[in-house]
């Protein structure tokens, strides 16, 4: 039965060689020599480092493209161009259904044709030389960004490949991303994840690990992104992780996004162990965008914005191109500037906006009812209480695809703009709690005219990239239809 | 007496919001909904709506393959003995920027009996179920749905 | 003697028909006619009614170019793909001149060889049935922005053209943009053009005044500002002027920014007359921009989010083009939709800051001591007050040309980024505000490690177009360089 | 003995942000300054040169025409008996993106002593008239300038 417990050495060993039989480019795993690689890399490489002595919100973008040399091009162009302070690798969704030997053929393809046919970085078909040339050729760390539920294989070769920095978590990227996959089977592959970085952390080598914060990206509940964190958070101290970065969605109201920022920040530090850093980051807006490039930099500068007043560690930035999907570099590196110009500009300047501690105390109550709801259910066991809590909807995701999630939370904004829940299902959250989101809901409904009910909801999935923020029925303030329309 | 319609988001394709908020619509417009959720593959649809005896099957594909996944669709469903079942397919149906027009009769041909695209509202749909199913609009809502019906 | 006094109608009179040999288009304007010219104009043009009836910040652009077909076509572009709600027609530089020989040669030059060689256009060139054409073709109210001292036959010919809107004043239009015209003859040059719109007004046809709020728009203290558009509205009032829209220029710190807003409206409905209606316009910042559009969207960005929280009547919108001069339309629309987008994602969201209340306070005190001083050397006449403290350097503009002020004042950003005064010169505020700023720029000169000096003025003049609000000396938070560098 | 430096936009051009920094760094810097502002002719220049004692003549110019504008003003000079004054002019000479050496040249041909480009910085011109007009270092700005003496 899964728990949270240490996986045993032994364990780890027996799952690793397992492993080496996935893919050939495991062959070339070597934990020790890998740990001397990692000695061998500048100060300026390491990310725990990097991130957790910097003064400023640092910058990151998503970029990942199939083949190396397109790769480290594309890196360096948005490090040189877009400023970006820290830089990822996304993965190819072969690699996140672990689909190697799809990813080998697209990369084969990319390779002969000159035409990207996968979505993103094949990193274990490129094997530990091919991460290693990708280090080494750019002048900043590289986190490795993917949504694969079970990273074991990634884990292995991008550490041992000189990357210091893994996105994802057993919930995170499970529950927001595929429909069939057993949760607890993913708690345990996560664990060998943590594990694998706690191993390298022991050796010297901190592995900064990264909760995926925005979960469905879809107007998710502060509370509800804040637990899985500290949650996962939890699930990888447990293993020796010692370098955290909790992250966060941005829903767009400011009062509560800097709230709830302030809340992962405060939550995770009190949740997790003292050796254990805890870092945040903010993830710009992760909805739909509006289709025209004007407009979507406004959605960025409010991103900006949030994140000058939030101060989180880090930001991950969004393109003005973000409606059409992947954007060229150009774009990305313009979100970057956009962004760095909108912080430079703000985050010297004192701003202290009235309500943030009253939101704040808010979503530190409703996230602490779910924690204890779920250490409750485990009897004192994370993992354990986790399954179960999702099994009884006590625990649930919004929008969440996954079988292992009871589906049965709707949000919707309230007349402040502000994330609140319409439908609880059998979320663990007490009824006074719960009577502060129908208050504000009705407050809006009130306001509009109409009925608490899932035509807010529909609304307000569309609202932003219709050009506001609340998704009012009766259709005043219309967006004018832009040049790139 | 309600009428129930299956609902579920075909192939590997895992775009859940909309068929959230149609899952809604339809049960706060009075009808049973049974929602297989995302990743549906044509066997379950079948057995989805033989299970429940479903009115209406309502397929819904965002991510550009709808055309791949539902190849055979109808043909399964007349086996299943189902070929009466009023059938509804929305959401991204073609990769690019084709005609909807040349889309939409691509799937009448293959059977559904009402194509939509992306930007349909719940109630449109609706609407239509309303009409196919010649249900009488009292049996449905009259009235804006209070929390109550969700 | 210049005194603040109405125009008798006589001498309105012996004006306009001296004015009539200045250009030969003089000759169509016929007043009764006039009036009843924009007795046929639709509601949804009528500019007073607009601007004073909106339930959110309108937006309106810069725009003009010589020819009238060129002119409408721009208008209407900015309007259907920007959503501008109020459209401008900006006046070529001779005609600010009064050169309209050398406007009408320029114009000709543009229609003959399809080149524009004027950078505006031409509306005393174009004649009363030029402008009529121009209003009757766009969809929006249009206001007449120049830049003219002697802005009299522009005005007679726009009035009668159907422009119900017209920027500008005797120190707003001169005091920043020349050097040796006389303040005393501008004043004058301007009771003209407020008694003509004054006239019009008593006609039932509002005519909406625009006092030019950003002055040199280089870090203009709110205080001078304010104090500038406070007389320049008592000037206006004097002559009949009912509908006054008050302008201030964004220094790019939230909280002044905001706090001078509210001080602007706040002492205009206090010091105007009770039957003239003050409104506030807010111009996004002018002073130099980043030379990169992602960054010059972040500027825009701050800008729209600024905007979203004072809510003034009108913002003024700039282009990601900013840098490089004149923008194209779509650029300029461009600016407008990203403004739209932070406004209407912000406007809902119930924003306070601390501090606001304060620093409004400041800058009421501030303008007030400016004002007092103003009305006490005119012995109560505004207009004797203003031309005698821009003499003695008791009013000051900090960076204008012009010989009638002593441009004594240099202003530079306090620690927080807000703009504080370096050197006085004979400025008219008490010790005790001197003491103030005093306090706040040695605040910064320590956090910096060095004095209080011009060495901060010439950073801080240079800082946004360098991406970063104050001009720090160690050259810390270096911008990247842009794509478009 | 402090020297006299005068300092001026040449032309219509109304830029004074740039002159105006400039004088307070020369200021501090302890030099005698003559800010004779934006908009200054030629023959304004001359008689500002002559009135003052200048040691030094520094031309601004940031709206795109200075060659037009300065075109014979060292034979002005001259003729006035001020050849032998220093005289530097810096910011936008040229219209569009020409290659700055070839600018350099040109205002060098038309008797400039120095020529800079609008990134210059006051420190730059100053530490070019130190040069120039042979001021040992003590006479000018060792230190930090304090306050009082702007």
């Amino acid at each position: 039965m899964t728990r949270d417990k240490r996986l045993p050495e032994s364990e780890l060993q027996r799952i690793a060689s397992d492993l080496r039989d996935d893919w050939p480019t495991a062959e070339a795993v070597e934990f020790t020599e890998a740990v001397e690689y990692h000695g061998t890399l500048p100060a300026e490489k390491r990310f725990a480092e990097v991130l957790e002595t910097a003064d400023r919100p640092l910058l990151q973008p998503r970029a990942g493209v199939p083949r190396l040399r397109d790769q480290i091009e594309l890196l360096e162009g948005l490090r040189t161009e877009g400023g970006a302070d820290l830089l990822p690798t996304t993965i190819d969704s072969y690699t996140r259904d672990n689909e190697y030997a799809k990813a080998q053929e697209g990369l084969e393809e990319a390779r002969e044709t000159g035409e990207d046919t996968l979505n993103g970085f094949p990193a274990v078909n490129h094997g530990v030389d091919g991460c290693r040339e990708l280090i080494e050729s750019v002048g900043a760390p590289v986190e490795v960004r993917h949504g694969t539920p079970d990273a074991r294989l990634l884990a292995m070769i991008t550490f041992a490949g000189g990357f210091q920095s893994f996105e994802g978590g057993p919930i995170s990227y499970n529950i927001p991303y595929t429909k069939r996959r057993d949760l607890a089977q993913t708690i345990e592959q996560w664990q060998f994840v943590d594990r694998l970085a706690g191993l390298y952390t022991e050796f010297g080598v901190t592995i900064n690990r990264e909760p995926f914060g925005p979960l469905t990206g879809t107007l998710v509940p502060p509370c509800i992104a804040i637990a899985v964190m500290v949650v996962e958070g939890l699930l990888s101290a447990t293993q020796g992780v010692k370098s955290l970065t909790l992250g966060y969605g941005q829903v767009g109201t400011l009062v509560q996004d800097v709230a709830a920022l302030r809340a992962l920040q405060s939550l995770g530090d009190e949740y997790l162990p003292d050796d254990v850093t805890v870092t945040t980051v903010f993830h710009e807006w992760m909805g739909g965008f509006p289709p025209d490039e004007a407009r979507a930099n406004g959605v960025i500068g409010l991103g900006g914005a949030t994140a000058a007043i939030a101060k989180p560690d880090k930001v991950i930035t969004k393109s003005p191109q973000e409606f059409r999907g992947v954007p060229t570099m150009e774009a990305n590196a313009a979100g970057l500037r956009t962004t760095r110009q909108l912080i430079d500009m703000l985050l010297e300047q004192d701003v202290q906006i009235d309500g943030i501690d009253a939101e704040q105390e808010f979503i530190e109550r409703s996230t602490r009812a779910l924690l204890d709801t779920i250490l409750e259910r485990g009897e004192g066991d994370v993992a354990r209480g986790t399954i179960r809590a999702f099994e009884t909807g006590e625990f649930d995701v919004p929008f969440a695809p996954s079988e292992s999630a009871a589906g049965q939370v709707l949000p919707a904004r309230d007349d402040d703009g502000r994330v609140r829940i319409l439908e609880f299902g059998d979320l663990a959250l007490p009824d006074e709690i719960r009577e502060i989101h129908r208050t504000k809901l009705d407050t809006r409904a009130e306001t509009e005219g109409r009925e608490p009910s899932f035509k807010m909801v529909a609304d307000d999935v569309d609202a932003i990239s219709e050009g506001r923020l609340i998704g009012r029925p009766d259709g005043s303030n219309p967006a004018p239809s832009g040049g790139d329309d | 007496m309600p009428r129930t319609v299956i609902l579920g988001v075909i192939g590997s394709d895992a775009h859940v919001v909309g068929i959230t908020i149609l899952e809604q619509a339809l049960e706060a417009a009075g009808f049973d909904v049974v929602n297989l959720g995302v990743q549906t593959s044509q066997p379950e649809f079948v057995a989805g709506a033989q299970d429940h005896g479903a009115d209406a099957v309502l397929v819904s594909s965002l991510y550009g393959h709808a055309e791949q996944d539902t190849r055979g669709f109808h043909h399964r469903l007349t086996q299943a003995g189902l070929g009466d079942v009023t059938t509804y397919i929305g959401g991204n149906l073609a990769v690019g920027q084709d005609d909807f027009a040349e889309t939409r009769e691509t799937f009448r041909e293959m059977g559904f009996d009402r194509v939509f695209d992306a930007e349909t509202e719940p109630e449109e749909a609706i609407a239509a179920l309303q009409q196919d199913l010649e249900i009488p609009l009292t049996e449905t809502d009259a009235e804006e749905p209070a929390r109550a019906t969700l």
